[in-house]
């Protein structure tokens, strides 16, 4: 960076009006009036009726409730690569892998924890996942009893996809070999003498 | 991928309201028991005139003046604390809704048509929540502190001058006003002046830094506050009255039909800052601003006590705009420049006068609310700054001007009325334009930036970068 | 492990191991080279000739005669594509997958040689007759593309000659085994001092080491542990 | 020590190295994948390739060569001038590093290599961010190759370190190349797979993930890891390792190079034996046996019953070879304190068959304790009574010794019956170990011991060799890590660190102070 780069800011001084603090809180009347008395009929055609109606919400990237997709044979489409825990601001977010029982995938998390209260919401795990496995479903209603309740393991959270996966399809995951078909065919196993023994 | 919208299922709550949800929202079945709570108090009243109202009256007639008086006197006292106590509940619905439209929004809406059921289901709340003591608090003052708040909230109320005296019609007079102190003045200055007792004692005994920085900031601030306030009531007795007594004062101000605003305008707005502050509301609620010290001197207080705290708050709010009623405001007296309700002391004219010290307290509570939820919550340092060298040195300079003022003969004369006074009230206006313009002037030779921050920053030295090229690839 | 994985801790059927005789006839070689490793690609030309391929069993029998590891010697058979780790069909056919051929059919070639003969790379007929392999490079790019029938070289292939080239007796006729092209044993053994002495030879540092001034030469041997 | 001129800077570098040493020990970040100073050169990767200054061949004047020299496999000599920051070097880095991309599978999420991986730090730094391949990608097979490795050909670059390590080091050349050109692969034969007891290391060889090792597959993923220097106690020898720990436990063992010891290698046992460090069933709490009763204990009332139990005739200390140095002597220190004619015994040694070396010299000792040559010099240095584990047991049996201080720390069942049932005849017997265990059972005190992971401290190795560890992880809850323990039992204030003990020990033993510090390798050495 030069220094022709570098713009100098100076603050706007404050009048002597501004500084008696009275026109300004007089100001600040008006608009607040304003919003109390003269707004109404906006404020009531915009208003939702919250637990009986709700308002829409951007399915796309609404950052609410998280969900692990499954693949479509019913698997858990995470394989397990610590992406989203790496990414996680809040370290909220604890897998344990293991080596999958599945033949076309060797990681799969044995264990997925999200600690829902710790989350920020700020979708970086679903940035980070290079297979789509964890996304942010538009669910925002998110209560539990206990602590404990907030954390939502794997089933918990493979049963928010079951649950959203109408709402909110699964992206297509053609970014790796993982989850889907994606380009699973085009790697081309080739023949050599070896596999032949 | 374009962006989809669309609503989320509903959630199974209000699908099936329960019983009592569709009783408590049915506006006709509230409005029902609107109407009735509206018309069975003067039906039953009228019922128990015509029953007991001989008799009663001739009960009075019979009693010793000084027993009635005392009798009415506890009547009195327990009307007001059962206005107190009622208005404050209704105040905190108000609040909500008041700060709901300013915002934009509905605010309660659920319980009862309108919400009006809010503050009821906010006392059974209250009252069912549990009763949470932490474990290492100082215990005897944690509990002593919120009633000490309520405590000292509520005993000021006895020297206000709700409707001054009635004339009974078999001779004899009542007075309103349950005490009649030589020192009614100082009373509410030393009571306010124990308000912050409540406040730093429960900051403290709570064993939590939040509530220790909340009681703290509250000492300062209630300390610095109380300064404007007692010098604002030093003008007044120096101008007006030269009494202490509130319901002298306040019968002055009818009986010339100037009220004090008038003659101290800029006195008024210090007092009524003062006031804002003294209860810890915003924009002074720097001891429980929830963005810093979460709730500040009542974070660790649930349940009832914490009820005790809020009730506290409002009861502050009122005895705070009665005061300003009576010493600035002309008290029960309608409309200014005349004196209408002046002298006529009979029951009709009490009940009247009563009702109109209400109906300006409740204005002046109005005020409040608007402007906690439309000037922005002031800084520590700004607070301290506002009191120490805003207001301070104005209201001694206003103590000064008067006490001058006062030395050569401008002064209110009870008995000469409106226009007797309109010299004296011609010199006070032109005296406040003056110190205002002094006050522009002032403010106008200092400089201040937009951003708050103190007024003499050093200048930031800037470094000259590096030249392009010099950073280079190192191996090391 | 539950993904494809390659079991290699455990091997399957070996196949048939080497004789007597032609160990007899590998250790023959033994005297000629100054290491036993060096014998490694007479045995095994003698292994196939003996075996018509070169079963595992045989690399281990190998390794075992010439003291290395069994995967040195199945390194230097897998090198060679002229090395058959499996049966061989009675015709082996060679398609060169070089440059030349490429562009002029070489791969329409194998494709058609696969369809016709149901097989795919290096792999044999059920009925045992042919085995198609192809090759790096038959060094006859003028005339390509080209192919090998046992030891005939074919040029300018045209799909429709591939019939008649399959069924041409003449393809039955092998060259002299590849064994017979080193020097038959028993022969005198080379001075290999002296050779290396001629050829600078870096088991024995020459002299003339530094006649560069900068001496930067590749060789490394005299690089001291690092 | 000649000097050479790399990238317009003189630099002064060993003797008889290649350039790319030189250079990496010089601090420039030069890509290599086949080089590694243990390893024989064979210049196969090309990554590594620079310009030189040769004199033209007519002209004899000084200039670039048109071609790129392998700096790998050219001899430092005085004098030369290199350089690696130049167009053609750059363009040749950056080529090669898109031909080793082409077919290797984009499966970094899931590969254990993934952050420690030269690939992908080449890629970055040298490489281009995209691939102009539009072909398919080869599938090459995943080979089981041994019992603790796995082979994942597709992420291999062919580099060959792993075959010259099984050739050169082991000696044992499992590991082969087969096929060539772009179908090479590695390879064992089947039926003979990698089993060597130095395989381990082939994994560290591994520029990329293709060698992986069983015991660390998917366990974590390498930048959760905290890395800290220590030395194995799996032999005597005293190898200087890497361990690789996080909140979840010690993950993962690597050799560090050691010039004196271990050069670039460690075992497989020492690669693999810290598994017990990490066990759930780890004595974590002391426990006290009062009117037959078994209770469990707390740290402080400890020393003061040691004391009273030990202050009389007829009280031994058996002071482990599994102690450092430090501890050792803090131990010795208290029991001359408590009872000065306490017989001290160095505890049992173990012991598995012989001595093995390796063609380059590496070595497996059969002793399988780190530091009996520390603790014997120590013991000899305080005198007094002593003897051997062997006799303080037949002593213990007929009532010479009436309390014995059993130090085992052990990573597996070390006693035998019959030695346990002749300790378990005496008064009071202390054990201080790390699982339950024949002595824990008859113990009067059992006290939880620490793993060498949660203590630090040095060991002495079979050379003589003083080489200090570092703490990999903080004692397991409940345990108090045995030099804070033993120097409040010494009555010493203060928290425990190694090397103000080490300096106290320094004043009666002065070459056990001394600890030794390997050469630092470049980071980017191998």
């Amino acid at each position: 960076m030069r220094d022709e780069d570098v713009i100098e800011l100076k603050a706007p001084e404050l009048t002597a009006a501004e500084r008696l603090y009275l026109p300004q809180i007089v100001a600040g009347f008006r608009t607040t009036l304003r919003h109390m008395f003269l707004e109404k009929k906006k404020r009531d055609e915009n208003m939702v009726q919250y637990p009986d109606a709700k308002r829409q919400v951007r399915i796309d990237n609404y950052r609410g409730v998280h969900r692990l997709n499954k693949d479509p044979d019913g698997r858990v489409a995470c394989v397990a690569c610590f992406m989203c825990s790496t990414a996680c601001p809040a370290h909220c977010i604890h897998i344990e892998a293991g080596a999958s029982p599945w033949p076309d995938r060797e990681k799969y998390p044995v264990k997925f924890d999200i600690d829902e209260l710790r989350c920020i919401y700020c979708g970086m795990c679903e940035e980070a996942c290079p297979c789509d496995a964890i996304e942010l479903t538009p669910h925002y209603e998110l209560v539990a009893r206990t602590r404990q309740e907030m954390i939502f393991d794997k089933e918990k959270l493979l049963h928010v996809f079951e649950q959203t996966k109408h709402d909110k399809p699964r992206k297509n995951p053609a970014v790796t070999d993982y989850g889907l078909t994606g380009n699973q065919d085009k790697a081309v196993a080739r023949p050599t003498s070896q596999t032949k023994v | 991928m374009p962006t989809r919208w669309g609503a989320l299922p509903n959630s199974g709550i209000d699908k099936n309201p329960t019983p009592v949800d569709r009783i408590i929202r049915d506006p006709k079945i509230v409005a029902a028991v609107a109407l009735v709570m509206l018309v069975l108090p003067p039906i039953g009243l009228t019922a128990a005139w015509l029953a007991f109202g001989q008799p009663l009256l001739d009960l009075m007639k019979a009693t010793d003046p000084a027993i009635l008086q005392f009798v009415f006197s506890l009547i009195m006292m327990g009307l007001v604390l059962f206005i107190v106590i009622h208005l404050c509940a209704a105040l905190i619905l108000a609040e909500r809704k008041i700060s709901a439209f300013i915002q934009d929004r509905q605010g309660p809406n659920r319980v009862g048509f309108f919400g009006l059921l809010q503050p009821i289901a906010d006392g059974i709340k209250f009252m069912l929540k549990e009763d949470v003591t932490p474990a290492r608090v100082d215990k005897p003052i944690f509990i002593l502190a919120p009633c000490i708040a309520f405590v000292v909230a509520m005993i000021s109320f006895p020297v206000i001058p709700w409707a001054g005296t009635v004339e009974l019609p078999w001779g004899g007079t009542l007075t309103t006003q349950v005490a009649s102190l030589d020192i009614g003045v100082l009373y509410i200055l030393a009571i306010n002046g124990l308000g912050v007792y409540g406040v730093v004692l429960a900051g403290w005994a709570s064993n939590n830094k939040y509530a220790h920085y909340g009681g703290m900031r509250a000492a300062a601030q209630m300390l610095s506050y109380e300064i404007p306030i007692g010098l604002g009531v030093l003008v007044l007795l120096l101008v007006s009255s030269g009494t202490l007594r509130l319901e002298v004062i306040q019968d002055q101000q009818t009986a010339t039909g100037l009220w004090n605003v008038f003659l101290h305008p800029i006195m008024f707005l210090l007092v009524l800052t003062a006031n804002y502050a003294e209860t810890n509301r915003a924009p002074f609620d720097l001891a429980e601003c929830e963005q810093e010290l979460i709730a500040g001197f009542h974070t660790e207080y649930s349940s009832m006590k914490f009820a005790l705290f809020f009730l506290a708050e409002y009861a502050h709010m009122i005895i705070g705009s009665a005061v300003l009623v009576t010493l600035f405001l002309g008290g029960w007296e309608p409309l200014p420049g005349v004196s209408l309700l002046h002298g006529n002391n009979t029951w009709w004219a009490a009940l009247i006068k009563f009702h109109i010290f209400w109906g300006k307290i409740i204005g002046l509570i109005g005020l409040y609310m608007l402007v906690r939820w439309t000037v922005p919550r002031f800084r520590f340092d700004q607070l301290m700054k506002l009191a120490w060298k805003g207001m301070i040195p104005i209201a001694m300079a206003l103590v000064v001007i008067e006490g001058v003022l006062v030395a050569v003969g401008i002064k209110v004369d009870p008995t000469a009325g409106f226009v007797g006074n309109f010299g004296v009230l011609a010199v006070h206006l032109l005296v406040n334009a003056v110190l205002l313009g002094f006050i522009l002037w002032q403010l106008s030779r200092t400089k201040a930036p937009v951003t708050g921050r103190q007024d003499n920053l050093p200048e930031i030295e800037v470094v000259p970068s590096r030249p392009a090229g010099q950073g280079g690839v190192s191996h090391a | 492990m539950a993904w494809n994985v390659v079991d290699r801790n455990t091997a399957g059927d070996l196949g048939p191991g080497i004789s007597d005789a032609v160990r007899q006839k590998i250790r023959g070689f033994f005297d000629r080279y100054p290491t036993r490793r060096a014998v490694m690609l007479p045995a095994l030309h003698i292994t196939q000739e003996a075996l018509g391929y070169v079963s595992l069993q045989a690399m281990r029998d190998v390794a075992e005669e010439l003291e290395v590891p069994p995967s040195d010697v199945l390194d230097v058979v897998s090198f060679y594509t002229h090395f058959w780790t499996h049966p061989r069909g009675e015709k082996t056919i060679m398609v060169c997958r070089s440059l030349s051929c490429e562009l002029l059919g070489g791969r329409e070639l194998v494709e058609a040689l696969k369809e016709k003969l149901g097989i795919g790379e290096h792999e044999t007929t059920p009925d045992g007759r042919f085995s198609l392999m192809t090759e790096e490079c038959l060094a006859a790019c003028d005339h390509a593309p080209c192919m090998m029938i046992n030891e005939k070289m074919h040029k300018c292939v045209r799909l429709d000659q591939l019939d008649q080239l399959l069924d041409d007796p003449d393809n039955d006729r092998l060259d002299m085994p590849r064994s017979d092209l080193y020097d038959a044993p028993g022969g005198e053994k080379p001075d290999y001092a002296a050779l290396a002495r001629q050829h600078g030879h870096h088991d024995e540092p020459a002299a003339n080491a530094e006649d560069d001034d900068l001496g930067y030469t590749s060789d490394v041997g005299e690089m001291k542990d690092s | 020590m000649p000097k050479i001129i790399i990238d317009g800077k003189e630099i002064e570098c060993r003797d008889g190295i290649p350039v790319l040493q030189a250079a990496l020990e010089a601090g420039w970040d030069v890509p290599h994948y086949c080089y590694h100073p243990g390893l024989s050169v064979v210049a196969s990767c090309r990554l590594c390739l620079m310009e030189q200054k040769m004199p033209h061949p007519q002209t004899k004047e000084m200039g670039w060569a048109p071609k790129l020299f392998p700096s790998c496999q050219t001899p430092v000599k005085d004098g030369m001038e290199v350089r690696f920051h130049s167009e053609s070097v750059e363009n040749n880095q950056k080529h090669v590093m898109e031909y080793y991309l082409l077919n290797h599978p984009l499966d970094c999420p899931v590969c254990d290599k993934a952050g420690e991986c030269s690939l992908q730090d080449y890629s970055e730094k040298f490489g281009n961010a995209t691939s102009r391949m539009v072909e398919d990608k080869h599938k090459n097979p995943k080979k089981d190759i041994g019992p603790k490795t796995l082979l994942y050909q597709d992420r291999c670059v062919l580099c060959t370190r792993c075959v010259r390590f099984a050739d050169e080091i082991a000696g044992t050349g499992e590991l082969a190349v087969v096929e060539r050109g772009s179908r090479g692969e590695i390879d064992v034969f089947p039926g003979e797979p990698l089993a060597n007891d130095l395989q381990g290391n082939v994994v560290d060889l591994c520029p990329v993930g293709c060698l992986l090792d069983k015991q660390f597959l998917f366990r974590q993923r390498v930048w959760n890891l905290q890395t800290v220097p220590s030395v194995s106690p799996a032999d005597s020898s005293g190898a200087c390792i890497w361990i690789d720990a996080n909140d979840a436990g010690v993950h993962r063992v690597r050799p560090r190079f050691n010039e004196r010891v271990n050069e670039w290698w460690i075992s497989d046992e020492q690669r693999h034996g810290f598994e017990y460090v990490n066990r759930e069933d780890r004595l974590t709490r002391p426990r006290i046996r009062e009117n037959g009763q078994v209770r469990g204990a707390s740290w402080e009332e400890i020393p003061a019953h040691l004391r009273a139990a030990f202050a009389g005739d007829g009280s031994a200390f058996v002071i482990s070879p599994m102690l450092s140095n430090e501890e050792a002597w803090l131990l010795a220190t208290f029991a001359r304190q408590v009872a000065p004619n306490a017989v001290l015994a160095c505890g049992h040694v173990p012991v598995e068959g012989q001595d093995r070396s390796f063609p380059k010299g590496f070595t497996i000792r059969a002793e399988k304790a780190p530091n009996r040559g520390g603790v014997e010099r120590i013991l000899a240095h305080f005198g007094g009574p002593q003897m051997s584990f062997d006799e303080l047991c037949g002593q213990a049996a007929d009532g010479t010794l009436k309390a014995v201080y059993v130090y085992g720390g052990y990573p597996a069942a070390w006693i035998t019956p019959a030695q346990a049932e002749q300790l378990s005849r005496l008064d009071c017997l202390v054990v201080h170990d790390l699982f339950d265990g024949p002595l824990t059972e008859r113990a009067d005190l059992v006290l939880p011991a620490a793993p060498w992971t949660e203590r630090e401290g040095s060991f002495t190795n079979c050379d003589g060799l003083v080489q200090a560890f570092e703490r990999a992880r903080p004692p397991r809850s409940g345990i108090k890590a045995e030099g804070q323990f033993f120097q409040e039992l010494c009555g010493l204030p203060g928290l425990f660190r190694s090397a103000k003990i080490r300096t106290m020990l320094g004043e009666s033993i002065a070459d056990l102070a001394e600890t030794f510090q390997p050469r630092k390798e470049p980071e980017h050495a191998h």
